[in-house]
């Protein structure tokens, strides 16, 4: 049967239901019976219910913050929480699942379970939820004050999802095409939507239940370079499909890109955008939150650098109003962080997000102009994806990404054209240099050309894919516009 | 002009890094066969045999570059490829470790050079052209 | 005789000169003859003249960083500040000066010297130049690659003054007012007047030579919710003063308050109006550059949080496009930094001018509105002084402080009135709550009422000094605006 | 009403503090003698003689602290003080150092209680009422 964006009859839900509880004996765990599920998420308190806590912040005009952190054994783990809770101040936790279990490769993950309890130390880069399932999952959940998250980067992350709602966790990441594209190589987008179908199918059955469940598409992507209107276009996309199978509370998000002009642009027009393309669309009920992440490319690898990159991000999150903040650690460019220096990213982010709390980012032309090309962008991408689906998103996806109309810079799937290439501006701000097949028309394209014309000539160098090199490298080296050729003056 | 393999281990899907190695070697004139993400060891080793390769470019960034590397050295030698020189960078373990400590596991695991996180690769390509040439 | 603004007589100048060189043995060292001292600092290459790098540094549109750092020994010192140079990226050295030399105690500095000794570790606040003398300043002047710079908080530092220059040192922070008023109890405003005549006149002197030094009135004054236009008032004023006595190079400078749009607006006021007076006041060709204090208060306790708020300060700077930042480290609130935190304050801080570099703050209504409050309240000031000095600026300040028309918060002086009380506004914007005998006009007081009782009101307290309170413990607590009666919302 | 002697001892100018110390002890009802900013050992012991106080709140923020406090306790003995309490707060040490020691150290030098940095003098007044009513 060919996918569309449609919700999912009850029955097909259950039928498929049966066969994906089967896929690793954490699957049979009887709390998965969904009474049990519902019974037990009607009894989570408001403070630990992640959608809630989103709406109770956006009243109050509050940007929160929320780390990434998972490791192999449920002890460990819970112990990990606590102390982003307690030293990191964190409004929301995560649990980032482990990348075997992202590929659905449980024996995998066992064993490294066993080998991480042998080794006294975590040979995984995640907490593995699965193979822990309910029993594990549920006990982090009872240990904790503030609302939890599923946090991945899995294709078919349907048993995940299964477990983790049912064990209390209120919130999943994730998305049809934002947990392909930057996170496999050769799974086909007719099958993540299917399964990310599944995923907000089953939210929506909670939300039938009374149970009101957040659902976060991945917003940064690659986190390398992606321009603004290309995430906010599959964000917004991604909602829809949500919002078709039943999910009322969702939280699009965006990746730092580092002109903080540029930033406050992206995260004021995701928001607008999202809330009124989900309405155009007939999706009228839908209560939308953005998150910003703070910095997703190659961190530079000095630990006060990288506090003040932090900063950075939380400064401008705050400023463009986001609801909530993903942090990174002073450790990013190492490796999965100690307890401890995840938590200083979190203060870190804390202090700013509260010293901004009541400031403002001003607007003038250059703002607006930023916003006005973000809008006709996205526009353009989310309407030739509609219209190339002839009229139907999910089929319009999968269509845009196979004749390059949608494209994600970098992206390790072959599913991806892969022929865009992004480069910075003078100022920082991320534009096009190869446009593939994206479907702007010469204005937009002409808006790109200018801005990377003005920096060749200022840098004295063509336009071309060293630029984007460059950049790659220009933050971990502590710089935004990056220019190898570039000596710096000196007396 | 030498031939290498390149690619990234296990289930990792970090694209980046992969991406820019196959550019920079490229320009500097090594034939090279990149067999891209989510590559298993098997795959590496394939590729090796089939290309005649003198060199193979693990790149790890995920975490797992410990289990997933594990047993490689044995079973290149195991196909015959004891020649061929083994590279291995990217943020090959889990977490921030002292690095010396880091590369001695690997080297005592067969690998001929480690690479710390963030290396740019550009530093590495001279390291590579002399063992080849010594080779 | 009365002291007036007007230039010393050379033979005033050398006259005094004896008497100043007799104060400490360390005076009488022969490289401090005049001519020793010229053929000295005409040796001094461009990159360790401090005058010459900032020229540089503003004609690069740059944003530079120095941190504050001593100690009692010079060994100790000149490792320090190599530590600084290299680990730290410091465009600029200090050589922060000892409390004792700064109250002119040069025996308590040599006791102090000869513990340090003993117990092995600094007893000693800072670097007791005028102790170490020429022998010990000119050999860390010697193991340096940047500019060197006396900054203390001298009322009298005409000897350390002599000594520091004659050794190679390039600038000299201080000024009549900013060196008394926030650093000394009962001395009088006609005697530090006269001492920094002294110290400016030496470098005006230098200057006939062809010797082009800096000299950087201090802006933050006591550090603790200062207006904005009651240190650029100052600041203007000691330029005019140091202008007179034929300084050429001049940087004036101005402490983070934290609102990032007051910030913005007090950084682009403070060189615009710099330079407007100068040239109103017939000095023509001073070159001026502007310095950013990163938070002068008290800081968190917190190292993550203390960085954070050195990064937000940063970042103003830059987009208010300072030419130079005085970086903070995270051991602040808790006692001199070791060498290594001070160099992760100045790493966070290069990273964030570097991120920022060509990016710009945008000007909206706002922005507008703030920098014209500024030019009219510095304009009032001003001319009051002026006015009440009889047209001479250093009779001016004399009486304008006696008055209350000069008047800076929380300062020790009692040649300070003490009148006027700051507090913040709902955006964290520092206002005016009691005016003393500030003489603004009732549009100028109007518009600060307006803003404190529009948060009185938002707070449901009355405005009063209980603000003034809760705000000089705010950014310890890591919030802006400070509220003592205050509950954060929860679920 | 206890009369306490408040103060910033050597040659230290910070006043911010002081000055809210000065509001707060008043707010809490104590008859507060400030000698304000770079007050010597000496401007704290007379001024306890003259105003009979009970207590001397030596604060000091610049680092010289340790060197400025040095037989403030012999020299109020000598002066006949050994009645009234002494306590000490700010960054009375050059550097961020453990403050289990330091506290330690100021303990032998005679004081009664020794305050970390930032200490919100509200967490304080608690104590003091507390020493001056057993006294
Ligand atoms: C971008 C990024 C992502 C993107 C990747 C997009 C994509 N598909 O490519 C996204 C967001 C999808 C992602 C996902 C994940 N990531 Co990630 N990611 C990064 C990040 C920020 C930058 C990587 C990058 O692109 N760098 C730029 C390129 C140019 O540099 P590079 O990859 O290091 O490669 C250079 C050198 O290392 C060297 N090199 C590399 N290999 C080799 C081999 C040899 C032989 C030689 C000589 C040199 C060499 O040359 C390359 C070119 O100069 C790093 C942290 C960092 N470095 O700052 C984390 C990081 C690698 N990710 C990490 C993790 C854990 C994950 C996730 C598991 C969890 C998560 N955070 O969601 C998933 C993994 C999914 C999976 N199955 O693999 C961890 C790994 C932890 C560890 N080793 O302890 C890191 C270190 C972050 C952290 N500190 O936690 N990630
Ligand atoms: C503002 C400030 C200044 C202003 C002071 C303006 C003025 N005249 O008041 C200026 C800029 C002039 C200044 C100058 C200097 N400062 Co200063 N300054 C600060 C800063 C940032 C805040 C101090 C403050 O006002 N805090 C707010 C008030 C409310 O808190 P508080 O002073 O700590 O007092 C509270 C408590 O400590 C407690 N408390 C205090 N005393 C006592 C006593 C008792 C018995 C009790 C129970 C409680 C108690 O109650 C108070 C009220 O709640 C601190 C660092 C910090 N804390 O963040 C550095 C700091 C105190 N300064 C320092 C130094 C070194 C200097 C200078 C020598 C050098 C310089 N940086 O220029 C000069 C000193 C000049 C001199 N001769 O004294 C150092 C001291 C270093 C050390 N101890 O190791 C500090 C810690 C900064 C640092 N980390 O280097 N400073």
């Amino acid at each position: 049967m060919m996918i569309m964006n449609k919700k999912l009859s009850k029955e097909e839900f259950f039928k498929k239901r049966e066969e994906i509880r089967s896929h690793w004996p954490t699957g049979a765990d009887e709390r998965l019976e969904f009474e049990k599920a519902v019974a037990l998420l009607k009894s989570v308190p408001d403070s630990k219910n992640f959608a809630k806590k989103l709406r109770f912040a956006k009243e109050h005009d509050l940007t929160m913050i929320q780390p990434r952190a998972g490791v192999a054994l449920v002890d460990q783990h819970i112990e990990l929480m606590q102390f982003l809770e307690k030293h990191g101040k964190a409004d929301f936790l995560p649990s980032t699942i482990d990348s075997y279990t992202r590929q659905n490769r449980y024996s995998h993950a066992e064993d490294a379970i066993k080998q991480s309890l042998k080794q006294k130390r975590s040979m995984l880069n995640g907490f593995p939820a699965v193979n822990h399932g309910i029993d594990g999952c549920h006990k982090v959940f009872e240990n904790v004050n503030v609302p939890l998250q599923a946090r991945h980067g899995t294709p078919d992350a349907r048993l995940l999802s299964e477990i983790i709602h049912a064990s209390g966790w209120t919130s999943n990441e994730g998305g049809g095409i934002s947990y392909n594209i930057p996170y496999a190589k050769n799974i086909s987008l007719e099958d993540t939507i299917r399964y990310w179908q599944y995923c907000d199918r089953l939210v929506g059955l909670y939300a039938e239940e009374g149970i009101e469940l957040n659902r976060e598409p991945f917003g940064p992507l690659t986190g390398t370079l992606v321009p603004p209107s290309i995430s906010h276009t599959i964000a917004i996309i991604e909602a829809i499909l949500a919002a078709e199978q039943g999910v009322k509370n969702i939280t699009v998000g965006y990746g730092q890109c580092g002109n903080i002009t540029q930033d406050v642009a992206a995260l004021q027009t995701l928001d607008s955008l999202t809330n009124y393309y989900l309405k155009i669309f007939g999706y009228d009920d839908v209560f939308v939150t953005t998150v910003m992440h703070q910095w997703m490319g190659g961190f530079p690898s000095d630990e006060a650098e990288a506090m003040s990159l932090i900063s950075l991000g939380a400064t401008v999150a705050t400023l463009g109003n986001a609801t909530k903040i993903i942090t990174k650690s002073p450790h990013e460019s190492q490796g999965i962080p100690t307890k401890e220096a995840n938590a200083e990213g979190l203060r870190a982010s804390k202090l700013m997000t509260r010293m901004l709390k009541t400031q403002r980012y001003p607007s003038d032309d250059v703002l607006k102009a930023e916003k006005e090309m973000i809008e006709k962008e996205v526009k353009t991408l989310l309407y030739a994806t509609l219209n190339i689906g002839k009229g139907d998103f999910a089929q319009g996806v999968i269509q845009a990404f196979k004749h390059g109309i949608l494209d994600i810079p970098f992206a390790p799937s072959e599913m991806n054209h892969g022929k865009i290439l992004p480069a910075r501006d003078l100022r920082g701000n991320i534009r096009i240099l190869e446009f593939g097949n994206l479907p702007f028309d010469d204005e937009i394209k002409r808006f790109h050309k200018d801005a990377l014309e003005a920096r060749g000539k200022a840098e004295g160098r063509p336009v071309s894919f060293k630029m984007t090199i460059d950049d790659i490298y220009a933050v971990s080296q502590g710089i935004l516009v990056g220019n190898s050729e570039y000596k710096e003056p000196s007396l | 002009m030498y031939t290498v393999v390149i690619g990234v281990i296990g289930a990792d899907v970090h694209a980046v890094g992969n991406k820019i190695i196959d550019h920079v070697l490229k320009e500097h004139g090594f034939n090279v066969v990149n067999i891209g993400v989510l590559s298993s060891q098997e795959d590496f080793i394939n590729a090796a045999i089939e290309t005649d390769a003198k060199a193979i470019l693990v790149s790890s960034l995920y975490g797992h570059g410990e289990l997933d590397c594990k047993y490689m050295k044995e079973n290149m030698v195991e196909a015959g490829l004891s020649h061929v020189k083994l590279y291995v960078g990217g943020n090959i373990v889990v977490g921030k470790q002292d690095f010396t400590e880091v590369e001695e596991r690997f080297k005592k695991m067969g690998f001929d050079r480690v690479y710390p996180p963030g290396t740019n690769i550009e530093h590495a390509v001279g390291d590579i052209k002399e063992d080849l040439a010594d080779a």
